[in-house]
């Protein structure tokens, strides 16, 4: 499938979006994780922007696809979409990590649009499964599941009964996505925990596998077409997607020191720059650099 | 309130209930982790194939399901031993479960000294401890099969999550098959003014054995079953103890966190008596048999009149 | 005992008391579940890197090997954040841990209210109720930096399993560098004689500042700090409620089968008296500011100052 | 490496005195597990009566193998091995399920030469690859960890969190055995929860594969030989080892009804006497036929 320039621009201005509101969130909470949140930024717009079928007014619609993002700290990058989508009212996004606001992980409580709450990782995928067994018997062949997952998440024992779970009840309605950032928390994937080989081992676990430059739209587009439609063979399908932590800014690249890590309002502002300039997007700084810092900086560092 | 003679495994009235529930509630799933024809979830799976599902070994997942499942509209009921359900997967039921208040059912089969031979590994004691614990959750320890019935009505009909607790025991009958249950109410089995004996689960009909030991003694004992755990009945607690001015409570459990807890935060805060409590005092159950294991924890009738009558004792 | 006014990260005085133990205990080894500069273990891990596992995310792996290194002789510190190390692998915490009674010390970090903005999936209440129902195991929760060293040291010293909380809260320092900590042991912080307030913890801290309150009103608070949970200091807490005759208790956890729980079972026993509890009540923690959460869940001052006050009307 | 007859002989003779033994305190206690300590059986003679280095004098001798049986639910199998290595006195397997006897499931403080208490599935696997750790920080190169898993028992996603590290962190001195004997507790495992292409999972996950049939003497000592000393290339090893649930008495073979079931002491009888005709032995039945039995049938039927 050939897409329309167009229609690229349309869906990278998105993840442009997704990077910019998750950076003006995360420093006016003080709190939360700018890797895992780039790394998924246009897998994420691919997904809100056109793949899904969604309706902000009617945000429980059966019909609708659903998306757990199991690596459920890279939520900036979900409420991003959600107030991008008009789920959201504008400027929801400054409640994140407030009481009474949006839960510094994703909660159902928070806010329309989110399926599943998290945190701990390694739990979405059988919610996920849960889902799809869900829709079978509701006589749904339409709507699609998808789940996020990092790659340090794919490590806890839980995403691996599910992914035997999905196989064995076919339920190629269920989508994967593996965050192949490279990072985790603490270092580097190889060097903590090496999940190599990667890709066999979700073949063995009896799914379709397609691997993808998770940050190339038209990959990512065509990855998610290929799995809702062409692969619709009663296997799941997890798409691998090699993309890098922090994505967008030169210093959280590659860099799992960005991991978990409140930017200050300066550095916020500077990031903002940067991210307008590597956009080509007129220049524009952080939303709140003239505020006062009321917050304590919690993880602040690591 | 007298109790009939008939013992029937708890296990097949759960087993017969579910079915009816089946038949009410059109959008109860089973999910089984490989122990059905144990747990006697076999009789749902005969009458509703369709709506049984089967995990294999992955209690992680079994919770994981079931929360997906509820948020599609279903009424899960996710089922294994009870030390699983409250140690294999707890972080799935707090966050993934709990925390959206997902309207999931959890039987916990094979609880306390009972499980005998099966040994340490499996006889649960912390289940009523941790699941109390747990925010959202109600939690409820039936006596009989009536009981258990009537609790798995109530469960299906306020929603969840409810975790309650099913024992391989064989207990006499206390109820009608027309019993009702609900939520955060006890009931008096015995009325009595020198202590209360408050029990719930299996233990009830132990204290009922109690109170007619320590009647002969010339001793009147109150006995007072609280199915509901969470929430507790703090009325009815209360104005027992009013009334009596000591208590002893009873569980099929470990005394660390558990009902006795529960009992003891409504007295001390509000009408401080004296209360002793049994149970099994931190320590595992080794394999044995059934009434071995009961008196080798000292959790016999024997045991609870030895700690009534100290109550007694020490607060006249 | 006056509070020194420094206050120090606690998770940096648990880095630095690693790398004392580490010289002293070469058996020592330290796992990590992908959180070691969150935890400050990541001062061991540059000390000893060759008795630094790393285990991925991974956590009931973490605690199975680390039951596979104490059988082998060597004394694992599996380490995460309390929430997982609590609800996340338990069932190998009982039975490959606690059933065998293996020398495993577990450090549980980013407990209650000061987890803050990052919410109710990771904000720990539930953890002293869950260790405490664990058979063999011990728990305790200090109240500052040197409180936390000494509880290590004795630990390690005693031997596991031992469960012990880490808070991400600027405490003052109560103790000295001296400061020595043993099992079952209480520490009267203040002598009062209206009221006995008996915290664990960071809560201490706030039971503290509650106490000068109640003097300025002319009420006379006693302040025991119990950091050890399991085993607690049964005699020095019924001295003490004989002389005040009421009590409050103070956690920084849900007051659902944990510390309060613990307290109440001694004095409903042997001598009843008034207690209120101030911990979580059945709730999950939402993000939010570190005070502004104390002050939602009812867990300040003068929080505590209000259920002291209304105990002591009652009783009197 | 071919083996002496008579070797062969011996291993098998221990094989048949395992079931015998497993009977005897089945239908003694009245709870146990059949199906799955006798698929075992051949596996456990070769482990206890061959392979392992062992001195029942010194159970926690350094240079000893370790064994796992994380599938704990079989441990009159191991039960059987220690009585006949001489772990334990002679008739203590009367004792198991009894109050300070053996527990039900395998415990340390049950007797020497247990290495880990279990019951809960699928823990057992991270147990050994500590163990294999603390080895190699003690330098004992010659020692093995084995573990023994059901083929339901690798549902669990721990064994899949083990299995990883147990590669990562090149654990070659970690034998894992997997029992596939096609069913679990309450179904066969293809239609309760499909673990195929199971050797593929095992590879991906970074292991060497062994498969074998577990009843062919001569395969499974070949299988142990090629483990320890062949394969020693870094990797784990996992021995897949085909089985059959309950083999060695028709009624129980292939039967998961035969997974949890006492039987009482006439079958019991007619069981050892099926058992001594099968191997060519004199017919012997069950000891305690004529005891009166005092005690509750407890997991009986099913
Ligand atoms: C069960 C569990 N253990 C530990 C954590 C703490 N934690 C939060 S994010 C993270 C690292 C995640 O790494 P990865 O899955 O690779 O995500 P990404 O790189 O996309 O941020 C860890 C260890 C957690 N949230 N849940
Ligand atoms: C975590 C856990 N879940 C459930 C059980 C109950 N259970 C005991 S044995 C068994 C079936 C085991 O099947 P398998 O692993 O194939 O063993 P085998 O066939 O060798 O008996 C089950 C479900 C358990 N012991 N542990
Ligand atoms: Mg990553
Ligand atoms: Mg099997």
């Amino acid at each position: 499938m050939t897409l329309e320039k167009e229609e690229i621009k349309k869906l990278e201005e998105y993840a442009y979006q997704i990077r910019r509101l998750s950076v003006e969130m995360i420093a006016f909470s003080q709190w939360g994780h700018i890797g895992g949140a780039f790394s998924i930024a246009e897998i994420m717009a691919a997904l809100y922007f056109r793949e899904m079928k969604l309706d902000p007014r009617q945000p429980k619609m059966e019909s609708r696809d659903r998306l757990i993002l199991s690596k459920a700290h890279a939520s900036p990058a979900l409420y991003a979409c959600l107030e991008l989508a008009g789920f959201l009212p504008k400027n929801s996004i400054y409640k994140y990590c407030e009481l009474g606001g949006l839960e510094g992980h994703t909660h159902v409580g928070s806010a329309p649009g989110i399926e599943a709450s998290g945190g701990p990782l390694g739990m979405g995928l059988s919610v996920a499964v849960g889902m799809a067994l869900g829709m079978r018997m509701k006589e749904n062949p339409r709507s699609r599941v998808y789940c996020i997952m990092g790659d340090g998440e794919i490590n806890e024992g839980n995403i691996w009964e599910a992914a035997m779970s999905a196989a064995h009840y076919h339920l190629d309605n269920v989508i994967a996505i593996v965050d192949y950032n490279k990072a985790m928390a603490k270092g580097f994937v190889w060097d903590q925990m090496n999940i190599e080989p990667v890709a066999d081992k979700w073949a063995a676990f009896g799914w379709n596998v397609i691997e993808i430059d998770g940050h190339d739209m038209e990959q990512v587009v065509n990855a998610l077409h290929e799995a809702r439609w062409i692969k619709a063979n009663g296997k799941p399908t997890a798409i691998i997607a090699h993309t890098v932590k922090g994505k967008g800014i030169e210093t959280a690249e590659f860099n799992y020191k960005w991991h978990t890590h409140a930017p200050d309002a300066e550095t916020a502002d500077k990031f903002l720059r940067e991210l307008s300039r590597t956009y080509g997007r007129p220049e524009q700084g952080y939303s709140k650099l003239n505020l006062k810092n009321t917050k304590d900086t919690f993880y602040g560092g690591e | 309130m007298a109790a009939n003679s008939v013992e029937k495994d708890m296990r097949d009235a759960f087993g017969a209930t579910l079915v009816e529930l089946g038949h009410k509630h059109k959008n109860l799933i089973f999910l089984d982790a490989d122990l059905h024809t144990s747990t006697k979830a076999s009789y749902f799976k005969k009458a509703f194939p369709d709506r049984f599902i089967q995990v294999g070994i992955a209690e992680q997942n079994l919770f994981g399901i079931s929360a997906g499942l509820a948020s599609e509209g279903f009424i899960p009921m996710p089922s294994t031993f009870a030390v699983f359900a409250s140690r294999r997967a707890l972080d799935q039921i707090a966050i993934s479960i709990c925390f959206p208040k997902l309207n999931v059912i959890i039987p916990g089969s094979y609880v306390g000294i009972p499980t005998s031979r099966a040994g340490g590994s499996h006889n649960s004691i912390e289940d009523i401890a941790i699941m109390r614990a747990m925010p959202n959750m109600k939690v409820a320890d039936p006596l009989c099969n009536n009981d258990l019935s009537a609790i798995m009505r109530t469960a299906l009909e306020t929603g969840g999550p409810v975790y309650f607790r099913i024992t391989r025991y064989d207990v006499p009958e206390f109820f009608s098959d027309s019993h009702s249950f609900e939520w955060g109410k006890g009931i008096t089995m015995r009325e009595g003014s020198d202590i209360t004996l408050f029990g719930t689960g299996v233990m009830t009909w132990k204290a009922m054995q109690t109170a007619e030991a320590l009647e002969k003694k010339g001793i009147s004992a109150e006995v007072i079953h609280l199915a509901s755990i969470k929430p507790i009945d703090r009325e009815l607690i209360l104005k027992s103890v009013s009334k009596t001015g000591c208590a002893v409570t009873v569980e099929n459990a470990s005394t660390s966190g558990g009902f006795g807890d529960a009992v003891l935060e409504v007295i001390s805060e509000n009408h401080p008596v004296r209360v002793s409590k049994i149970g099994v005092v931190d320590s595992f159950i080794e394999s044995g048999g059934i009434e071995e294991l009961f008196s080798h924890y000292k959790m016999q009738p024997e045991h609870i009149l030895a700690a009534a009558t100290r109550m007694i004792q020490l607060t006249t």
